[in-house]
């Protein structure tokens, strides 16, 4: 048992955190400086959860099978603390998280993190869909965070909504697996269902899809993967710039990495055999339409905000390239890409709270001229913008490029047609997030007032912009990471 | 005849449906989330049944999460909608529309 | 047949001397101009060429004394150098090119003394000097070059100068209009003469030589139909003539055919077209009347004496090829008897002296062409060389006349010049007998060559030889006789008409623009109103040589008839030797070239006789009578004559407006189609991207909410179908995930 | 093959622009310390942009001096492992055909340099001139372009080549969309204007270049592991010369089929559209008009004398070097396009009002002969398409900098606006005659060197197509000659329009720039030599695996 613990560590340390910030708010009540002290202690209980996550012992599953100590979910598991803190950062600099409810933000934020790192490391149903629970509970509090604002409202009324429903189809999903294999572990869940797919009865092969498709919708919805994305792009807009783009980003990350290990250890994968049902196909399916849609819907925004949330809906479909193809070269790309798109995406959303901060405008219209106005705004948030599209010498390309060479080095005729979807998209992409540089460089901004950034949100951006552009010349590093998580080294 | 569990299952099946169908129907939020409940209700009912013949206390230990599940969403559920109440002065989900393309 | 070559002759300078006095006028000559006056521009620009009339006297001495086939050769550097294509900056003086760049630089040098008189009064000295030096250097390495892509670069460049100088007063947008038209159509001709240097390389290079026995080649054990290595093929004139010398190959290349016909015909025609570029050929002729434009002294030296026949000499140079074909001599010789009548016919009726003798220039090109069409090379030089001095003189004459009239052009406003400009009257009048080819004048000697050469030519592939093409010549040349005197007629002889008599016959209009005096500082200005006077020394002095020179320079040729030494034909026979066998004559008597010589006398005089009755001193009514006559079909011939035959008209219509017309149709295409397609793609886009926002909407939405509707009954469909959107995510969860296991199974089973 | 020399001397070439951009950005960090005004951070830009651009043109005819173009081996080697997973490389070497381009580069990029320089006293504040606006970004971005363009010639690793190519897009974005002109609405009310051209010319490149990332990756995994002829065990590799061994050996031909599709027509196809488009090739070509016409003139200059040399050179390197067999294939459409773009371009020039489009639109036409060379492979051809990409980059940059004259001054392009300027301006009616004369290929000028060879190449190529395709896109030479003469006689010749009275002639920074230029068509023209001695040893590797 004390193996067990010691492997969930880094959660167990976060819980701690949760309750000393829950006290601490408490204590500091109508303390002024209250909210850089919960910031800090937030911070200090991520580090050193991350510290415990890196000190972890050895690997295995734990808690008979429940949770699994593997690269994959320890690498997964120190992003999401990164996009934490980040969310938690973000809040402080955010005038859109109230003050005196800032305690609050924190231990949600918190509890979402823990759910994430919990998430990554389930190795069995029940597991998996507590996790998820615990990512969901706090995300809709925090999209309805501001209670007096009725868009925040609304956001977290759609967001519950379609989370319960989608939570309750993924619950009826895995109660059928559970009938069909007599098993909620994902390890013997592939043989067991091996074995009644021999039976040959056709309502196993229904069930098996149904109940496969359906718990795949509960994390889809999490990846706001199309066509469970529906959610997102109001969520995205409505909710509190930070925690859109914690949302954005730790949750979503989350997800993907449950569906790599639900898909390839619950159902096969390519590499092992075939798969039980084609997943790799549905999944390829899901990608192409979530990346397309994403993009296509981004194209006609207005809202940056908004353009950014389908971003981010098309970005996931990029992420599901790599669980399309599932070859541990494709897994080691996802790995790749999501601490790559963590930073640009958050960088991105930084920069859009940096200019609501000053001129409380969401549209457009706010960033134009912001080359002039805000030098440096502009400029990182335009290395984010290309860095997401996909050009060298910035990360987004690198990532981009270990997805599309996993895809086309199984040499599947389908992961080509997936690939030049893909790349076609980043075309598409262009055009948008060329939009918003063009409103910033291109457009002058007459009689707008300029934003200065505020001094943290400046060297954030800087910490943020610098391994954007590092990362896209000199990623061996990650790379050696990203194999490591995928079982390559 | 004994109740077996062809007949859960098909019980399981149509909550499941009725779920999804006020769901689909419905507008005012707190009836979307009775919808919601009877889903979930559906699985759980499923989980139990399957762990009643033969697939093992799994099953159970599931469908007793399942419940706190499906408390604590309802919980967090509610109190939004509380929340949209009070900003709106409405539950109707239809109008909960400001955002859109 | 194997030319001894001097290599290393520093023929370069023949070019170089005018290039470097283009280059000092061109870019220094207008502070010169206005610091130290005229002579710093035109000390050099005359010195120049005349020290290269110099260097290629001293090369045309060297062959002279040399062995009779002697090349003189210059290779400076390799210009385009890729094998087997090798094309140097080389020069070559062969008795041809000696012949051609002492024309070009003697009357070359006379005419820039001309300029120095003539052009004394415009501002652009400086400018016209240097453009005149240019075209020295551009027709010297056309004469000169040793390669045919070489020789284009002259050829081009010539074309070049020509559009510079008839534009030089570009201030009337018509004078604008001709430089731009001499440009663009020796560019078709430059089309046909790039297209078959193309095809003679293509040909030469893939036509292997004569397979070799297999005994002849050790080591090769594949011998059937092995052929012998390509030797470097090349464009170099010297090369391909000793390429064709091998019978094989030779036969290779004429039995070859491409597009039907044989490859050495299509290669000649190619060059052909080229040729009716330059030298204004039926159908490429219409530039060369409105170059008439330019300065007079570049109608003398361009546009009569050196550039149009270029395309003659072309065609000799390249005469062991057109010697295979006798399909493309016929071709060039009938285009050439036809386009010496023709535009004789149109000489007959022009007002303007320049446009007749522009017209005449056509015509005597077309002699020249038939002389080279019937593989009479030395006399179609021949008649370029007294053509040179005859023309020049003519032009230079009436650029006098001109000058003196205060540029005045219409023959109708001049006449009695005779007592008022004696020097230039008496030049006028020599010149116009040797064109008209009166006995014994250097015309008579070469035209009456080409006559009875036409006649008696066996190479021809026409019905009855060549008495067609002669009787055409014939015809051609009693209306040259005719209508030359009749200009000298019109312009010495009577009185003055011009004084005081401005706006009269405005009628007539067509040459209205021509008498429209320049806006800007042409010669003369200043003397209106007064009569006409003798032009300077610098110009008459310059008539005096080549009126001199158009008497006697036809002494050189004289006919083998009269026993007496032709030493022209002897000079240039190493030259055209290698064709010389294919070659034939029809083989007509004695008898017949001395009725011929008798006709063609005869025929001068008949035109020197009618044109005397008709113009002399104005008194004879009746051409105003023709003019005007009541008959339809008389008037409606002149004036079609008048008109040229509609020509201009007609290629206006066709090849201008309809080059135009496409291109405002490929823009318009390229602007709403081409460019479209990718807004289109844009808008396709934007509209998915309409489509993907609005998936919820008018997908998911509809759908769903069909499905709701079906399940819920008929009632409140219209009401329901926009109503709530969250329904409709959570509906999309549901339909969703129904699709996509309906997807999976279908997929998987 | 050694390809273990390294030499330091190209390295450098490439990032010396790299170095003035940082000591530019420097500066801009420092501002906020030193207080500096900013016209002192303008003129220090101007400088050490200027000396930053002189120094890489040293440098790349010192590169020039020290090449031995007799053989086709790689010269000036510099490699470092980048990415030792991936077998990536920081490789960069050039040939004869990388030389010559990395040569054009740096003297256009100078030319570009000094036309960017201020000359205008009076200073429009509605809208001033682009070289008074942004000076420090200008030279930042203008500079990050040529390391951009220098690297995508020099690089030998596809992926460093790949990397390259893309940071060229990002500068010329802003450069013309910032700097170009402002947005306006046509009569036909559509918009258009920089940013428009700018996002234009970035989607259809981009569009491009994910085929070639696409066709890049699959090459990658075409290319081993495997065993070459001579022993060699290869492994995945972007080495161009090694995939280059691979193609010459057959690897490629042997890969396994792509959606049924033969593996090296499929990738040819996709590296092909990826470089006919920046060609650009009809019908890809809309960009280009739009680009130039509202770009600022050094910015023209540079699009037209050497980004759209870019695409050619992709071709060469890519398509030819390594897909042979699949360009005797494509050859036929390759060589008909060509032609397409020729003549289509000539006639579409004719019908121009705008005389920067006019020039555009030439330049579609010019390239065309890249193609046709391109498909038709012969050893004159191919040297007359490298030469034709030379010339159109010294002639090309001359009409853009004689349409910016004119620009500057009266504030309209319009031909028609103008009449009888010879008048006023004789001096820059002189150039802009040798400018027009140079591109409508009169022969001693450079222009002249590479259609002709082009042609003349093509003629002689096997196949009888080719002798058609000629006859066709020689027609060429009557329209050119016709549009260039008629701008000639519209804009300069005829009654002086005394609306320009107060036209100034041309000034020193404009003779700075246009008389070098102009001396190097009159030199290339008639004495060619130097650049054929550059691609003697390469081209004939080149073209060696075509099949004829």
């Amino acid at each position: 048992m004390g193996t067990n613990l010691w492997s969930i560590l880094p959660e167990l340390v976060l819980a701690g955190t949760l309750v000393l910030v829950l006290a601490a708010d408490l204590l500091l009540r109508g303390r002024p400086d209250r909210p850089g002290a919960l910031t800090l202690m937030a911070t200090l209980g991520l580090l050193g959860a991350g510290i415990s996550l890196a000190t972890l012992p050895g690997t295995g599953a734990f808690f008979d099978g429940l949770v699994v100590g593997d690269p994959l979910g320890r690498f997964f598991r120190g992003l999401f603390l990164v996009a934490g803190a980040m969310g938690i950062w973000f809040g402080l600099l955010s005038e859109e998280v109230p003050r005196t409810r800032f305690g609050e933000f924190v231990v949600l934020i918190l509890a979402a993190t823990m759910g994430t790192c919990l998430l990554v490391q389930s190795r069995n149903l029940l597991m998996i869909a507590v996790s998820l629970e615990l990512i969901s509970l706090p995300s809709y509090a925090l999209a309805g965070f501001r209670r007096g604002d009725r868009l925040s409202s609304e956001a977290a009324l759609k967001y519950v909504l379609y989370g319960a429903a989608s939570t309750g189809l993924m619950l009826y999903g895995m109660s059928l697996l559970y009938g069909l294999a007599g098993t909620l572990d994902l390890p013997s869940l592939a043989p067991a269902l091996g074995r009644e797919l021999a039976s040959g009865a056709p309502p196993v092969r229904l069930g098996l899809a149904m109940g496969g498709l359906f718990t795949l919708a509960g994390l889809a919805y999490k990846v706001s993967a199309v066509p469970f994305h529906a959610w997102a792009p109001d969520v995205y807009q409505g909710a509190p710039t930070p925690v859109t783009a914690f949302l954005s980003v730790g949750p979503k990350a989350a997800g993907v990495a449950a569906m790599i290990r639900f898909l390839s250890e619950g159902f096969g994968s390519s590499a092992t055999g075939q798969p039980f049902f084609p997943w790799p196909v549905v999944i390829g399916l899901i990608a192409m339409a979530t990346m397309t849609v994403g993009n296509l819907a981004a194209l006609a925004q207005d809202n940056v905000k908004r353009l950014l949330a389908w971003s981010s809906i098309a970005h996931a479909g990029y992420l599901l390239v790599g669980v399309s193809v599932g070859t541990p070269e494709a897994i080691r790309a996802v790995a790749l890409y999501a601490p790559v798109y963590l930073l640009m995406n958050l960088g991105a959303f930084l920069a859009v709270l940096a200019v609501r901060h000053r001129t409380g405008a969401e549209t457009m219209a706010a960033y134009r001229g912001l080359g002039t106005r805000s030098p440096w705004i502009a400029v990182s948030l335009t290395v984010f913008l290309f860095s997401l599209t996909g050009l060298p010498p910035l990360a987004g390309f690198i990532g981009k490029f270990y997805l599309f060479a996993a895809a086309l080095e199984v040499g599947r005729p389908f992961f080509l047609v997936l690939a030049l979807v893909g790349v076609l998209n980043s075309v598409i992409s262009l055009y948008y997030y060329a939009r918003l540089v063009r409103a910033m460089f291109l457009d002058r901004g007459a009689g707008l007032p300029s934003v200065a950034a505020p001094r943290p949100v400046a060297w954030l951006l800087l910490v943020l912009a610098v391994p954007t552009l590092v990362l896209g010349l000199f990623w061996s590093p990650l790379a050696a990471l990203a194999s490591w998580a995928a079982g390559l080294s | 005849m004994s109740v077996g569990l062809p007949h859960l299952m098909f019980l399981s099946a149509v909550l499941l449906a009725l779920g999804l169908y006020t769901m689909v129907t419905r507008r005012n939020a707190v009836a979307i989330l009775m919808g919601v409940e009877l889903v979930l209700n559906a699985g759980l009912l499923n989980l139990v049944a399957f762990s009643r013949f033969g697939r093992g206390i799994d099953g159970q230990v599931f469908g007793v999460f399942g419940v706190v599940l499906a408390a604590a969403e309802a919980v967090v559920a509610l109190a939004i909608v509380l929340q949209v109440f009070r900003a709106m002065r409405s539950v109707d989900a239809s109008r909960a529309d400001r955002m859109k393309e | 047949m194997h030319h001894p070559i001097l290599k290393d002759f520093p023929l370069f300078w023949i070019p170089l001397l005018p290039l470097l006095g283009a280059f000092w006028n061109g870019t220094q000559g207008w502070w010169t101009q206005r610091r130290f006056g005229r002579a710093a521009v035109h000390l050099p620009a005359v010195i120049l060429p005349a020290a290269s009339t110099v260097v290629a006297i001293w090369g045309f001495l060297v062959l002279w004394f040399g062995d009779p086939g002697t090349v003189l050769h210059d290779s400076l550097w390799a210009w385009l150098d890729i094998p087997p294509l090798r094309a140097e900056v080389a020069f070559q003086m062969d008795r041809l090119s000696a012949v051609m760049a002492l024309v070009v630089t003697f009357v070359g040098t006379l005419i820039h003394v001309y300029s120095t008189g003539y052009m004394k009064d415009d501002p652009a000295y400086w400018r016209f000097f240097a453009y005149l030096n240019l075209f020295l250097f551009a027709m010297l390495v056309l004469v000169l070059g040793d390669n045919l892509l070489l020789m284009f670069v002259g050829w081009e460049g010539v074309g070049l100068c020509s559009y510079l100088l008839i534009s030089f007063w570009w201030r009337d947008r018509e004078k604008a209009k001709a430089g731009m038209k001499a440009f663009v159509v020796n560019r078709i001709g430059d089309f046909g003469f790039t297209l078959g240097v193309f095809l003679l390389f293509f040909g030469l290079m893939t036509t292997p030589a004569r397979p070799v026995p297999p005994a002849d080649r050790p080591g090769s054990p594949d011998v059937a139909g092995h052929l012998e290595p390509l030797p470097p093929t090349s464009v170099t004139f010297r090369e391909i003539e000793q390429l064709l010398q091998d019978p094989s190959r030779r036969d290779l290349l004429v039995q070859r055919k491409v597009l039907g016909l044989s490859l050495v015909t299509l290669v000649c025609l190619l060059l052909f077209v080229g040729a009716t570029g330059k030298s204004a050929q039926i159908p490429l002729y219409v530039w060369l009347p409105d170059a008439m434009a330019g300065p007079t002294p570049v109608s003398a030296l361009i546009h009569a004496a050196t550039m149009v026949t270029a395309g003659v000499y072309l065609v000799a140079r390249m005469h062991f090829l057109f010697s295979l074909s006798p399909g493309a001599m016929t071709v060039v010789a009938s285009i050439g008897a036809l386009t010496a009548l023709f535009a004789a016919s149109i000489g007959l009726f022009q007002h303007d002296i320049k446009k007749v003798l522009a017209y005449s220039t056509v015509s005597q090109l077309g002699f020249m062409f038939l002389a080279v069409g019937v593989g009479a090379w030395w006399v179609g030089i021949f008649h370029l060389m007294t053509h040179a001095f005859f023309k020049a003189c003519l032009f230079l004459g009436s650029g006098s006349v001109i000058l003196g009239c205060h540029h005045e052009q219409d023959m109708r406003r001049m006449g009695g010049l005779r007592r008022l400009m004696p020097i230039t009257a008496t030049t006028y009048l020599l010149a116009t007998a040797a064109i008209a080819g009166f006995p014994f004048f250097s015309g008579f000697f070469s035209k009456d060559e080409i006559l009875w050469k036409a006649f008696d030519s066996g190479n021809l592939l026409l019905p009855g030889g060549g008495v067609l093409l002669w009787g055409m010549a014939a015809v051609a040349a009693f209306g040259t006789s005719y209508y030359m005197f009749r200009s000298y007629y019109l312009t010495f002889s009577g009185s003055y008409r011009g004084a005081g008599d401005h706006g009269a016959d405005v009628a007539s209009g067509h040459d209205a623009d021509h008498h429209a005096p320049d806006p800007h500082g042409t010669p003369a200005e200043g003397h209106h109103g007064s009569l006409p006077h003798e032009s300077p020394v610098s110009m008459t002095a310059v008539l005096a040589v080549l009126a001199a020179l158009a008497v006697i320079g036809g002494l050189v040729g004289l006919p083998h008839l009269w026993h007496l030494p032709n030493f022209f034909e002897a000079w240039l026979e190493p030259v055209f030797e290698s064709s010389a066998p294919r070659i034939v004559s029809a083989g007509h008597g004695h008898g017949w070239e001395w009725a011929l010589m008798a006709i063609s006398v005869a025929l001068a005089f008949g035109g020197f006789g009618l044109a005397r009755w008709l113009y002399r001193d104005a008194r004879n009514p009746l051409p105003e009578r023709l003019a005007r006559s009541p008959n339809r079909w008389v008037r409606g011939l002149h004036r079609v004559v008048y008109h040229k035959y509609y020509v201009d008209e007609a290629y206006d219509l066709t090849a201008v407006r309809g080059a135009l017309w496409t291109s405002r149709a490929f823009a318009w295409w390229d602007v709403q189609v081409v460019d479209r397609l990718v807004i289109w793609v844009g808008a396709i886009g934007r509209l998915l991207g309409w489509i993907g926002g609005a998936m919820d909407r008018a997908f998911v939405d509809g759908a769903v909410e069909a499905v709701g509707e079906m399940i819920s009954g008929a009632g409140n469909r219209v009401r329901r179908w926009h109503s709530g959107r969250i329904q409709a995510y959570v509906q999309g969860i549901a339909l969703g995930a129904v699709a996509l296991v309906v997807v999976a199974y279908l997929l998987a089973w | 093959m050694d390809l273990t020399t390294n030499s330091l001397l190209l390295t450098w070439t490439v990032f010396t622009p790299a170095i003035g951009l940082a000591a530019i950005l420097l500066l801009l960090a420092l501002r906020p310390l030193a207080r500096w005004p900013q016209v002192f951070l303008d003129q220090a830009a101007r400088g050490i942009g200027v000396v930053t651009t002189v120094v890489a043109t040293a440098l790349g005819i010192a590169l020039w001096a020290g090449f031995d173009g007799s053989t086709a081996a790689l010269q000036f080697i510099h490699r470092t492992v980048w990415m030792r997973s991936w077998n990536i490389e920081y490789f960069v070497a050039v040939d004869g055909l990388s030389l010559s381009m990395v040569v054009l580069t740096v003297v256009v990029f100078l030319a570009g340099a000094v036309a960017s320089l201020p000359w205008w006293g009076a200073l429009d504040d509605h809208h001033p001139h682009f070289s008074k606006r942004h000076v420090p970004g200008y030279w930042v971005l203008f500079l990050l372009l040529e390391t951009g363009v220098l690297g995508t010639f020099a690089a030998q690793d596809f992926f460093l080549f790949y990397v390259f190519w893309e940071v060229m897009l990002l500068p010329m974005y802003f450069l013309i969309g910032i700097w170009g002109a402002p947005p306006r609405r046509d009569p036909d009310g559509r918009v258009r204007g920089g940013p428009y051209a700018a996002i234009k010319f970035f989607l259809y490149t981009l569009a491009g270049s994910v085929l070639m990332l696409l066709a890049m990756i699959a090459i990658y995994y075409a290319s081993g592991p495997g065993t070459l002829a001579d022993g060699t065990a290869t492994q995945h590799t972007f080495n161009l010369p090694l995939l280059a061994r691979q193609a010459r050996e057959g690897t490629f031909l042997r890969a396994a089929p792509i959606l049924g599709l033969d593996f090296a027509r499929v990738v040819f196809v996709g590296l092909f559209i990826g470089f006919a488009i920046k060609v650009p090739m009809f019908p890809f070509h809309t960009w280009l008009p739009d680009a130039h016409v509202d770009a600022p003139t050094p910015i023209s200059v540079i699009l037209a004398g050497i980004l759209l040399k870019t695409g050619v050179y992709g071709l060469f390197r890519f398509n030819l070097q390594l897909f042979p067999g699949a360009l005797d294939w494509a050859s036929y459409a390759v060589g008909v396009l060509g032609v397409v773009n020729i003549v289509y371009g000539a006639f579409v020039c004719m019908a121009q009002k705008d005389l920067k489009k006019l020039i555009a639109y030439s330049s579609v036409s010019h390239m065309g002969f890249c193609l046709l060379g391109l498909a038709a492979g012969t050893p004159q051809a191919v040297n007359g398409a490298i030469f034709q990409m030379v010339g159109h980059g010294i002639v090309s940059p001359m009409l853009f900098l004689v349409a910016g004259v004119i620009y500057d001054r009266a504030h309209t392009r319009q031909i028609e606006a103008f009449g009888g300027l010879a008048h006023r301006m004789p001096e820059y009616a002189a150039v802009t005659g040798l400018a027009f004369m140079a591109s409508l290929g009169l022969p001693g000028l450079a222009g002249f060197v590479g259609e002709v060879l082009v042609f003349l190449g093509s003629f002689a190529a096997t196949d009888p197509l080719f002798r058609v395709l000629v006859s066709i896109g020689a027609l060429s030479v009557i329209i050119t000659a016709a549009y260039y003469l008629w701008t000639m006689q519209r804009m300069f010749l005829g009654p002086f329009n005394e609306a320009w009275a107060h036209l100034m002639d041309m000034n020193w920074r404009e003779r700075i720039t246009l008389y070098p230029l102009a001396v190097v068509t009159v030199v290339l023209g008639v004495w060619p030599v130097p650049v054929f001695r550059m691609l003697e040893g390469t081209v004939g590797t080149l073209i060696g695996g075509l099949g004829h």
